[in-house]
């Protein structure tokens, strides 16, 4: 089983969805960031996967995971930046209370 | 590295360093905004000047740089010109409306290029991990743009929601990247179009094919704001400050655009059957939708938010164009030239819009209702004849740019010997028609409405009438000699055949 | 001391045993960050997740990856969701109310999702794929971070300084008193005087903002 | 470059150069914007005529006319378009009445605009409607000509909302231009059939290729018929033929040359000129022809009765135009091309006559529309008077001035050529436009005055600028008739025009025409519009008043007879006056149902999610959850929205994959 890439990819795809579900379905805009960095690891998962059985993709499917990860650092950075100004502007970090624009 | 490659990659290194030159020059000198704004400038106007440069010294052949990762050939050329072009009206546009609302130009300016050189390596970049990279250069700082007036609420709410769903999408992106990544063993472009191409038409899609190019369709299909991967374009353009909306409109737009001639024209071509019905079906969505909604729309850039959705789908008919003709056809070139020249000459338009828009809010408390612009044409009578003039090149009226832009691309899909680009072809002429009804709405607002009491005098800044005047020179000749252009364009579309 | 070729009882390889731990970790923690009541635990949860995930990367052969998992994940971006956390919670405590109303729709759009990302899984073939693991070496991995991947190495730090400035500016705290908002000048038409009207109207917003500085203000 | 070439460009850089320096400059010349742009249609039509005469009378050009090709528009591949212009016969044709209409506006214009502010922007404006009218005469293919036609649309934009402070001078420019849109839609959409069809927009290649690809079934008929009729819609659009024709009589909030020069002698017959144009094409389809006839009558009988009661001087003139305009658009449809063109030209006169003269009516009487309000102007405005009572017979039929030989010659061609109803039809409207017209001068000129007693003393006759105007073109429209007409049925038109339309005649298996024969068909068909045109003037007369002093003739007004006329026939009356409610019926169907359908498809696009997500919420409050009610929250629909898409796009691969 743990010789099989489809059990990895099966895994990466379901924690995939489960961080699709999370993003989907919560209201804390911080849950929804979490959310979305599990789908980011799932994608990593995918990646360092093909890495472990693939030849010529091992040392490179590392490379891309650690550069995916800094993409992460920088996205939550950005992200968590943006939820701290909507918090000073409104007082809650519940994602569907900012409705002001609409239709 | 030898200094051909150094030169290939110049208009890119002058961008990130403005980027940092904006922030040194905050820490030596604090709060002086002018400074920074009149460095910028000069400092673009050198990089397109550069760009220039390297573009007529390589002409149509290519160079590779970072074994391959980069490639300055005719087509990033094209990209960076226009890129630069953008950034260049962008900052020029922007100090009327920072500087009253006390927001300092220097991290702005900053935040703007490195998007801007994020949209530059999308355009060069031949490795799929680079497309990825550069893609989130180019979001991430539009998403801080975005909420850049920090203090305004709707702002940052456009920010935020500008930020999950483009993380949301770029997560989904990255998976279908890893995907073909994987079925196709490298991260080079050419190689990965290499063994798609090997695989010769005999299975068209792999499951691993099949589910990777879902995903990248959707990925890209958010960015450009195609319907139905749409919902977040009104709310954070209406959102944030006029003149990044204004650059949200165009940069990131044109970017993707670039990020899909790469991906999709440049790796994923021989799939092209198998992606062509879906670009059709989202170009046809997407400009009847854009257009129908626009025409609701009481706020102004509401309102533009929802005609930028609609170009976005005559710019995809470009690229149905291009897919759905035979391989090595002169019609396959004609829609990827349609493409690029469409999305030069909507920059300009668009972007002159919006800073007709940002013009009038350099006083605080104008909002960006409808009735803003009521009596434009007798209050500051160039102001609204040059809006005037952006309605009816976006509306497609001969002989200014938008004219040539949306009968190129309605040619180039008539072209195609095909009843489906056929059928996509009457529905632009038909959404062209439509169009009208909106824009023209402005324009009777403009010229009939009876503006408000006590009004101000409506006062232009030096620099964005420098930056309209661009723009309106630009939108005319390109509609009066679009020769020179369509040149380049076909250049840079033959760089990726 | 040598361990059984395969673990006793249930007669499955080590590694099987490992990866059914850690996966089966790694997804309940998740579950547990998308359905957990009170954010703080989600967090924690979060942090959990990535630390099983870490288990898998060494399973995989790819320590680099693992380390840089605890590191980068574990040591700094759980840090600052947490942090993030601590920031925003309103003093009522956690939400009472965790999931939007259209949490159903979404069950069933990630179900649907599921089933065909699994479903492409289990049919996929991939060309290049062999049936045994192969283990990286981290020496060449540094070698191809200096050599083909020289680019986005490059790029990655321009990306986090562009993030780090950006993110700086957004999360800073204003000294300054009255914010200009478009949201509270609504109702202000073009024709109004700029200071007093719009001023007024954004009042509302204004003292919100300042709430909400001074309440940030006060904590540690 | 040759001189002729050279000169053919020059006829189109000078309009739009003088409409260029206008705007520079034009506001700082004061009362002097006129020159430039005066000066500028002046040398356009001197070289327009010698041109004219270089290719109608010394033949210079051959019977194919002048081509060349000025610069590619894009220089490579198959996917080339130029700017190629031609000068052939019809161009000329054109050529005469758009630059002498053209120039004797702008002449007029000097002293009608001579106390309007804008008067800058107004001459800017009118040199580049110049410039797109003759870039549309002059196109030698599609692309261009469609460019020309959208931009006489929006020229006349302009023009129309000049008085853009009124509210209803800008609304009515936003419903022209909106209104040709929709014709344009289906000419943009006949060009892109001629190019997926014929390969090539170049109008020799085209018309060239068109019979072959007819005769080789490469094209279907049906398939003629629909490229016919959606080049067709294009005219509609622009001659403002029903139903499309609500757009033209609002356009009289323009300045009242704009009304002569657009809406009378130019822009609203490029529909016409366009069809004739592209006459190989039409002829390949009978029932397209067949149609068009119809319109082109229905259009014409429509609009003279809705004429009959409309009050406004400006209006009558409006409803006379849709209604000429419908006679040629017939004379097209029965395949009489070269009479639709000599109406045309006809019309083109006498209408710029009567329109140019009502403008001098209300600026004599300041600005005052309303005929109830005007009378016995007869003996105040003498040459205006003269000049329009020219007008006035011309349209009206009678010999011998210009209206009657070209309205004689198609009526006669739609006899002869087998459309009878089209010539009963049209019998009716000349005796309904006879009686109109003549309704148009009692009420204005002669009977009682009932000038507001204010203005009553000041009324006086227009300057000279104005009356020069009016006598120059009196001239065409007294002799142009029989100068092109005469002999009936083989005049210099009928020389003219037998190259351009030589193929259409061969196809609709026509020979020469026979000569005229007095006592004949001929004979009969000519003596009935004769008689009807005399009937429907003395009936006028009788009614509301004559006076010709030289010859002692006059006759008083009978208001009490009109009155009850009014009164037996009140429905009909009550519909003509309301223009048969057409204006009400587009306003239910196209503005309340269209913004209905956009403002639902607005709702979908909105509540589609919500519906579905409150759907759910309901669903789940049931299920007993407990959830509160919240406010709707957008970034979860909207991730949503985009979840299912990919879901959506997701599975479209996989079934279109497992091909």
């Amino acid at each position: 089983m743990s010789q099989s890439l489809d059990a990895y990819l099966v895994l990466a795809s379901l924690l995939f969805c489960i961080g699709t579900f999370g993003f989907l379905a919560r209201r804390n805009a911080i849950a929804m960031l979490m959310s979305i960095e599990l789908m980011i690891n799932a994608v990593n998962l995918v990646i360092v996967a093909f890495g472990a059985f693939t030849p010529e993709l091992a040392d490179r499917a590392s490379v891309i995971a650690l550069i995916v990860m800094a993409v992460a650092a920088a996205e939550a950075t950005v992200g968590l930046a943006i939820v701290i100004a909507i918090y000073r502007n409104r007082r809650t970090p519940l994602v569907d209370e900012y409705h002001s624009m609409r239709e | 590295m030898s200094a051909q490659e150094w030169l290939a990659i110049g208009p890119l290194l002058a961008v990130f360093a403005l980027a940092m030159l904006a922030v040194v020059l905050d820490i030596a000198r604090p709060g002086r905004d002018r400074l920074v704004t009149g460095v910028m400038v000069v400092g673009l106007l050198g990089a397109i000047a550069l760009t220039g440069y390297t573009a007529w010294y390589f002409g149509g052949g290519e160079v590779e740089v970072f074994g391959g990762a980069y490639v300055r050939d005719a087509l990033t050329s094209f990209l960076d010109l226009l890129f630069l072009s953008i950034a260049l009206l962008t900052i020029l546009f922007s100090p009327d409306y920072l500087h009253p609302r006390r927001l300092p130009m220097a991290e702005y300016a900053s935040t703007l290029m490195f998007a801007i050189s994020g949209a530059m390596l999308l355009g060069a970049a031949r490795d799929l991990l680079v497309l990825f990279l550069a893609l989130e250069l180019l979001v991430l700082p539009g998403y801080m743009l975005a909420g850049y007036a920090k203090r305004d609420g709707l702002s940052t709410e456009g920010a935020i929601k500008y930020f999950l769903l483009g993380s949301f999408s770029s997560a989904i992106f990255l998976f279908g990247l890893a995907l073909v990544w994987g079925f196709a063993g490298s991260t080079r472009i050419p190689e990965v179009a290499a063994v798609l191409t090997s695989l010769d038409g005999a299975v068209s899609l792999t499951p691993a094919l099949t589910m990777g190019l879902a995903l990248l369709t959707a990925g890209v299909a958010f960015k450009i704001a195609a319907v139905p991967f749409h919902y977040w374009t009104p709310d954070a353009y209406q959102g944030s400050p006029t003149p990044v909306t204004g650059y949200l409109s165009v940069g990131p737009k044109v970017a993707a655009f670039a990020l899909i001639l790469r991906l999709f024209v440049d790796a994923l071509a021989p799939l092209k059957a198998d992606w062509v019905p879906f670009i059709v079906v989202l170009a046809a969505l997407t400009m009847t939708l854009g257009n129908l909604v626009a025409l609701t729309q009481d706020n102004i850039k509401r309102m533009l938010a929802y005609s930028s959705i609609a170009h976005t789908g005559y710019i995809l008919v470009g690229l149905a164009a291009y897919a759905a003709a035979p391989p090595g056809s002169d019609t396959e070139r004609a829609g990827l030239e349609a493409l690029l020249f469409y999305s030069a000459a909507y920059s300009f338009m668009n972007l002159g819009a919006f800073a007709v828009v940002t013009a009038l809010q350099k006083r605080t408390g104008v909002t960006s209702q409808i009735t803003t612009f009521a009596g434009l044409g007798r209050r500051a009578p160039l102001l609204g004849a040059l809006m005037f003039l952006f309605l009816l090149s976006l509306t497609g009226i001969p002989p200014l740019a938008g004219f040539w832009a949306k009968a190129y691309v309605i040619i180039a899909a008539v072209q195609v010997d095909s009843p489906w680009l056929i059928g996509l072809a009457v529905l632009t002429v038909l959404n062209a028609a439509a169009a009208a009804f909106y824009y023209l709405r402005i324009a009777v607002v403009m010229y009939m409405g009876e503006p408000s009491e006590q009004t101000a005098p409506v006062q232009v800044g030096r620099l964005v009438s420098a930056g309209l005047v661009l723009s309106a020179v630009a939108t005319i000749l390109i509609g009066l000699v679009p020769g020179p252009v369509i040149a380049f364009a076909q250049e840079a579309a033959r760089a990726l055949l | 001391m040598a361990l059984p070729p395969t673990v006793p009882y249930f007669d499955i390889a080590w590694d099987d045993l490992l990866f059914l731990t850690f996966g089966g970790l790694m997804l309940a923690a998740a579950l547990g960050v998308v359905l957990g009541r009170n954010i703080i635990r989600s967090g924690l949860a979060m942090i959990l997740s990535f630390a099983a995930l870490a288990g898998i990367y060494a399973l995989l052969g790819a320590p680099l990856v693992a380390a840089a998992q605890v590191l980068i994940y574990i040591g700094a971006i759980s840090v600052l969701v947490l942090f993030a956390i601590m920031l925003t919670q309103s003093k009522s405590g956690p939400a009472s109310l965790v999931f939007h109303h259209q949490a159903w729709a979404a069950a069933l759009a990630a179900i649907v999702l599921a089933l065909l990302l699994v479903s492409m899984v289990a049919g996929a073939e991939w060309p290049r794929a062999v049936a045994e693991r192969v283990h990286t070496a981290t020496g060449d991995v540094a070698r191809l971070l200096f050599d083909e991947f020289v680019l986005p190495f490059e790029v990655v730090s321009v990306l986090l300084l562009a993030a780090v400035i950006g993110g700086v500016f957004l999360a800073k705290r204003e000294d300054t008193d009255v914010p200009e908002t478009e949201a509270g000048a609504r109702q202000v038409t073009l024709g109004s005087e700029p200071g007093g009207a719009s001023g007024r109207a954004a009042s509302g917003i204004a003292s919100a903002t300042i709430v909400a500085a001074e309440d940030l203000g006060r904590r540690p | 470059m040759t001189t002729d070439q050279l000169l053919v460009t020059l006829l189109l850089a000078l309009p739009i150069g003088g409409f260029a320096l206008t705007a520079l400059v034009g506001r700082r010349l004061y009362q002097r914007a006129w020159i430039i742009a005066v000066g500028a249609i002046v040398a356009t039509w001197l070289i327009a005529m010698y041109l004219v005469y270089n290719t109608l009378f010394l033949n210079a050009y051959g019977a194919q006319g002048l081509h060349f090709t000025l610069y590619e528009w894009i220089p490579a591949g198959d996917f080339r378009i130029e700017a190629n212009f031609a000068v052939d016969n019809l161009t000329a044709a054109l050529l005469i009445v758009v630059c002498t209409v053209g120039m004797l506006v702008h002449v007029y214009s000097i002293g009608y605009m001579a106390h309007d502010p804008g008067r800058w922007r107004f001459f800017a404006y009118l040199n580049l409607f110049m410039f797109s009218m003759l870039l549309l005469v002059l196109a030698d293919n599609f692309l261009l000509l469609f460019a020309a036609w959208e931009l006489v649309g929006l020229s006349s934009y302009l023009l129309i909302g000049f008085w853009y402070g009124r509210r209803s001078a800008a609304l009515a420019a936003k419903k022209a231009f909106l209104v040709n849109r929709v014709g344009d839609v289906g000419f943009a959409l006949g060009i892109m059939a001629i190019w997926t069809t014929v390969g090539t927009l170049n109008f020799p290649e085209v018309f060239e290729r068109i019979p072959l690809l007819a005769e080789s079934g490469v094209i279907q008929p049906w398939q003629m018929t629909g490229l016919a009729l959606l080049l067709f819609l294009g005219a509609v659009g622009k001659s403002a033929q029903f139903p499309l024709h609500v757009w033209l009589p609002d356009a009289m909030e323009g300045p009242t040359p704009v009304s002569a020069l657009i809406h009378a002698a130019t822009m609203v017959n490029a529909g016409v000129y366009m069809v004739a144009r592209a006459n190989p094409l039409f002829v390949q389809s009978p029932s397209a022809m067949w149609l068009i006839a119809g319109v082109g009558i229905f259009t014409a009988i429509l609009a003279a009765s809705i004429a009959f009661t409309q009050r406004d001087i400006k209006r009558v003139l409006a409803y006379s135009t849709l209604s000429q305009l419908g006679y040629m658009f017939a004379a097209l449809g029965v395949g009489a091309f070269t009479a639709a063109i000599f109406h045309l030209m006809t019309h083109g006169f006498f209408k710029g006559l009567l329109f140019l003269g009502s403008g001098s009516v209300i600026h004599g009487v300041h600005d005052e529309q309303d005929m109830n309000r005007m009378g016995g102007l007869w003996r105040k405005m003498p040459i205006t008077h003269i000049t329009m009572l020219i007008g006035a017979i011309a349209i009206a039929g009678i010999p011998p001035l210009a209206g009657f030989f070209s309205k004689d010659e198609i009526l006669g061609q739609a006899w002869k050529n087998g459309f009878v109803w089209v010539w009963a039809i049209g019998i009716v409207v000349a005796l309904m436009t006879a009686f109109y017209m003549f309704r148009l001068m009692g009420k204005t000129f002669y009977g009682p005055s009932n000038v507001d007693p204010a203005v009553e003393p000041r009324v006086h006759e227009s300057p000279r600028s104005m009356t020069v105007p009016l006598l120059l073109l009196a001239i065409p429209s007294a002799v142009l008739g029989v100068a092109l007409g005469f002999p009936i049925g083989a005049g210099l038109i009928e020389q003219w025009m037998e190259p351009v339309f030589e193929g259409a005649n061969e196809v609709l298996g026509r020979g020469q025409a026979e000569p005229f024969q007095v006592l004949g068909l001929d004979g009969f068909l000519a003596g009935a519009s004769v008689a009807v045109a005399v009937l429907g003037v003395l009936a006028a007369m009788r009614l509301f008043g004559f006076r010709v002093p030289l010859l002692g003739l006059q006759a008083k007004p009978r208001p009490a007879v009109v009155e009850r006329l009014t009164d037996r026939l009140r429905p009909l009356y009550t519909g003509s006056f309301h223009k048969w409610f057409f204006d009400d019926l587009n306003d239910l169907i196209f503005v309340r149902a269209g913004g209905l359908v956009a403002r639902g498809l607005w709702w979908f696009d909105v509540h589609i999610i919500d519906g579905a997500v409150n759907g759910v919420a309901g669903l789940t409050q049931r299920s007993g959850r407990g959830l509160r009610h919240i406010q709707t929250g957008r970034v979860q629909n909207y991730a949503l929205g985009i979840a299912l898409s990919l879901i959506v796009v997701a599975v479209g691969y996989f079934v279109a994959g497992g091909r």
